[in-house]
């Protein structure tokens, strides 16, 4: 394993040292592994939390700025962050209209959210929760663990940051979280695993000519093993249950995200299937991401998010928004 | 068994993680995320710190403190359970010694860092020079407290395959060998074959919570992490009793 | 090899159509492969058109929009474009005050671009050329090809885009392009190979605990071959060699550029090193970019690259773009 | 020699590409960037596609279309460097069939798509119906134009690590063969002979032009990918003779 780092177990801080001194709009506590607005809290908007273990970038950290979130707790990687985290980062952003904590659905993630927001009740600070869970390669039944939150984990992080900047409540924001979820899901395609720092090696071993579908975004292996095939087919699989889960019509938002290993000019390959195959459906690619967003370190592969737009929802994508890694109307 | 007893014990915990820290890690990325050792690892070493530098003097704070370090360091799914168990047991420990065994109050998941103001710190011992000790059965009461605690935190069945399936049986060994009178080495001897035997049981097992169930059938044929670590703590016990 | 390709031959032209579809603002001729802003060109304003090997993107048809290129020609993966695409992007893109070409120095494009401008010029259009050179790990000679160019051309695409926009004559703008890359650096390690589609395979194999220092942005080898190290040393072994060849000071932009393959995170480690060893210098990294900018398809590793700003640099570095990969200010 | 000839000559380092393309392209991974043999089996496809769609007249006509398609097409180094030897080879033969041998005007690489405004369209032969055929003579002057014009385009010397290390000494022999009188087979083995070893030489050499120079002392011990297929170019004329 190589890697651009100094240690396995200083990856985390030491990239945190890094977006300090790159991103002067955002101030970093090292202590606490929380990265904020440089201006956190703002008075009477509601603050806007989400966190998760690292090795995604650019989420969720990326993602702090002006129009989506306040602050952002990078757990270890692959690891959710531990209540602290979550607690000192509501109260930095808690400017008295309460704090939303956006989780992905996680086991790990929804325990140390949930401890958080019993400890911030307590304290004082009003949480509201969104619950992101976009991932149709997952079953969803009372029984499991429930649907994996990837992708879709931008949109809501967009979405209510443009509709808390308008100055709404929390339950309002709350709820807008839950509608941008409801309205989105995900598919994701491996070519290669990921090593994890800590681990050494590949969490996986893929043949030469196989891939794995149906994976999440730690690094795991998918739900079923197939033979490699053209991007077109391996697209047309991604989007077939997407559309089986949630049929598309209308103007939607996509997003062709790269698993952190793969080249641009690949994703744009897999973004002109995406688009032919919207149109072949009826549904117009209104708006649409291309690029690294929500990755699994070095994995070389990609997923596909598609949220069903409405006027709102439209309205809230565009809205100005100035973070590291989505900048854009201002 | 007193305050040094636990100590011995979390500590011997912590060194067994460390040992067996890359294959935890190994059975975690067949099923999972590949950080299940690193993220034991990390938590015990902290809470090897913290009880040396806070040094508790009774079997509850002991374990109260080992379980809100391991919530405070680990983060992930086995932080929040972990440190649920060795919380729960230690409520049930410093309760037991100001009561009698018995169920504590209050100490569920939402008391994780309760009572409110007190931050994460342990409480303090009353008389620090009070020599307390728990017994057996005080021990069993806090391992079902425990495993009754990770139950209502993380929703799984014994069958789910997770650490629940070594847990739950090793506690019933716990539990049964107390009531029927045998001592310390015999109860802990018990006690870690059933966790074995839990832990091994996990292989044929289709996951039904966790990171694991997203393989759906494909988590069939792998020991699930968490249990294995969960063996861990019951050898660490029996070492602890000088076995 | 594993590609998210439909084939080998027809990946230029495949994300070629996937930019056209993810990307309103653009105007792709996918038949003569050449990428404009929507509303080229713009009239009175020097036309920027730049174009290299693909492989690379974004550079270079993520940075066409406002405050930046007009035109990019990408030619086959690692192929500099043939001047069939440059004549026809010139034409496109002159509205009247003549064309600049940015050209990174390597023999082909090089060569490609001339025979391009010469039949421009016997076609009317009015030409500049800039050459990119930055790369401090080849050394300069008369008697060889000289140093390559690499991240330098996005710092002098959007300098030499922000000073056209401001309606500044052709002279002007290519001696201000000259200006930005004698003021500028680049060295770049590579912890990987990447693959080329045509190729199969890797392009040069390298050992579990190796590094090749001095690497281009073709997935070539580098200078030498060193023994893997933590990042604080291979930071500095790269910093050192702009340093020595351009000592740095003041304030300065810098970029840490990942070579496709390498995840966020580790790249925000690296700049953390970059920033240390900069402000040791008496340096200040006044202005950043951390991410993929110029690639070399799926290769682990990165490239730093250095410019020592100026009043005016600064203000044009902050002028407003609008780019697919590069967007701030507006 | 008509335009047959020289259909044929091109058809067959056509297919000689395509059939080493892959090993082209090795060697441009070693020290280059791995698309050599990609970049010329495109150009040779498309130069079949063009003379089987414009069928030229004459031995001039065939090799201009085929500079100029190469140039259209390859991109790279190598496009505008081959682009241009065919390109001056046919500008060569074109006015040897005109004015006997000689140097044709005016034909640089600043011109390699003049006349202005005939874009890159090749000049029609003047009456397609005349059969128009050229000497040995007249090949060797074509070839000293096309090194001529590889020299002063991409300003290496024999020594560099180039392509030119192979068509200078192949030029030379096939030159000395034809003033010596030899037939058209000897000549053509001798130009075969002197790019093989030319190429060959190559292997000891640092590059000092092209992407290879920027591996200094590493590209030695790596034979030019651009002389490797220049040896291409030569097999193919023997064996359009007939070898
Ligand atoms: N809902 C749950 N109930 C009980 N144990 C669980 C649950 N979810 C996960 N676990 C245990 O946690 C282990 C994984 O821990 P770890 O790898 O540290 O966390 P993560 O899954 O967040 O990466 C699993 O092997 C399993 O034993
Ligand atoms: N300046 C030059 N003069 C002559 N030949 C050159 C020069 N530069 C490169 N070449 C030839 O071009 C070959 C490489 O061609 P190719 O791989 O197609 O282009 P690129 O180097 O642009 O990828 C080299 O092997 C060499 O023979
Ligand atoms: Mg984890
Ligand atoms: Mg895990
Ligand atoms: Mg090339
Ligand atoms: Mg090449």
């Amino acid at each position: 394993m190589k890697k651009l780092i100094n240690s396995t177990d200083s990856v985390v801080t030491d990239a945190l040292a890094g977006m300090a001194a790159a991103h002067p709009d955002l101030r970093v506590d090292l202590a606490h592994k929380v990265v904020y607005r440089r201006a956190a809290p703002t008075p009477g908007k509601v603050g806007l939390v989400s966190g998760g273990g690292s090795g995604h970038e650019p989420l969720h950290a990326g993602f702090v700025g002006h129009g989506m979130l306040d602050a952002a707790c990078p757990g270890e990687i692959f690891t959710s962050p531990v209540p602290d985290q979550v607690i000192e980062a509501s109260h930095g952003v808690d400017g008295g209209a309460g704090v939303l904590h956006i989780v992905k659905n996680y086991t790990g993630d929804v325990m140390n959210f949930e401890m958080a927001a019993e400890v911030c009740a307590e304290e004082g600070v009003e949480v509201g929760t969104v619950l992101v869970n976009d991932d149709v390669a997952v079953k969803d039944s009372l029984y499991t663990a429930g649907r994996r939150g990837t992708g879709a984990t931008v949109f809501v992080e967009k979405m209510t940051g443009a509709l808390a900047e308008t100055g709404a409540p929390l339950g309002e924001v709350a709820k807008l979280g839950g509608r941008v979820n409801a309205r989105s899901r995900s598919f994701g395609v491996a070519l290669s695993s990921c090593t994890v720092p800590a681990a050494g090696g590949p969490t996986f071993d893929l043949g030469d000519a196989e891939v794995e579908l149906g994976i999440g975004i730690h690094g795991e292996p998918g739900r079923t093993r197939a033979p490699a095939a053209p991007a077109r087919e391996l697209t047309r699989v991604a989007m077939d249950a997407v559309h089986d889960d949630l049929p598309l019509s209308g103007e939607v938002l996509v997003m062709v995200n790269g698993m952190g290993g793969t080249p641009l000019v690949e994703l744009y390959v897999v973004f002109a299937e995406v688009a032919a195959y919207l149109r072949e459906k009826g549904a117009v690619p209104a708006r649409s991401l291309v690029g690294n967003y929500v990755t699994s370190l070095d994995m070389q592969g990609f997923s596909v998010t598609v949220c069903l737009l409405t006027d709102q929802l439209t309205q809230l994508w565009d809205a100005p928004v100035q973070t590291p890694s989505l900048r854009w109307g201002r | 068994m007193d305050a040094r007893f636990f100590t011995a014990w979390v500590e011997e915990t912590a060194r067994a993680v460390a040992a067996g820290r890359d294959r935890l890690t190994r059975l975690d990325a067949a099923i999972g995320d590949a950080d299940h050792g690193t993220n034991l690892d990390r938590g015990f070493t902290a809470v090897r710190e913290a009880l040396s530098a806070a040094f508790p003097g009774t079997p509850g704070a002991v374990l109260t403190l080992t379980g809100t370090t391991l919530i405070r360091k680990v983060g992930g799914a086995s932080g929040p359970l972990y440190g649920t168990v060795f919380r729960r047991m230690g409520a049930v420990l410093t309760a037991a010694r100001r009561e009698g065994p018995g169920e504590p109050a209050g100490h569920g998941p939402a008391g994780w860092s309760s009572p409110p103001g007190a931050g994460y710190r342990p409480e303090a011992p009353e008389d620090p020079e009070e020599e307390v000790t728990v017994t057996l059965a005080d021990l069993a009461a806090a391992f079902e407290a425990g495993l009754a605690g990770v139950r209502k935190l993380g929703g799984a069945q014994e069958g789910d395959k997770t650490m629940v399936d070594a847990l739950a049986p090793a506690t019933r060994a716990l539990s049964g060998a107390v009531r029927a009178g045998r001592g310390a080495r015999e109860v802990f001897d018990a006690a870690l074959a059933a966790a074995r035997e839990g832990a091994v049981a996990t292989v044929p097992l289709m996951a039904r919570k966790g990171r694991a169930s997203y393989l759906g059938e494909r988590s069939i044929g792998h020991e699930d992490p968490g249990a294995a670590s969960t063996v861990l703590l019951f050898a660490a016990l029996r070492a602890a009793a000088g076995g």
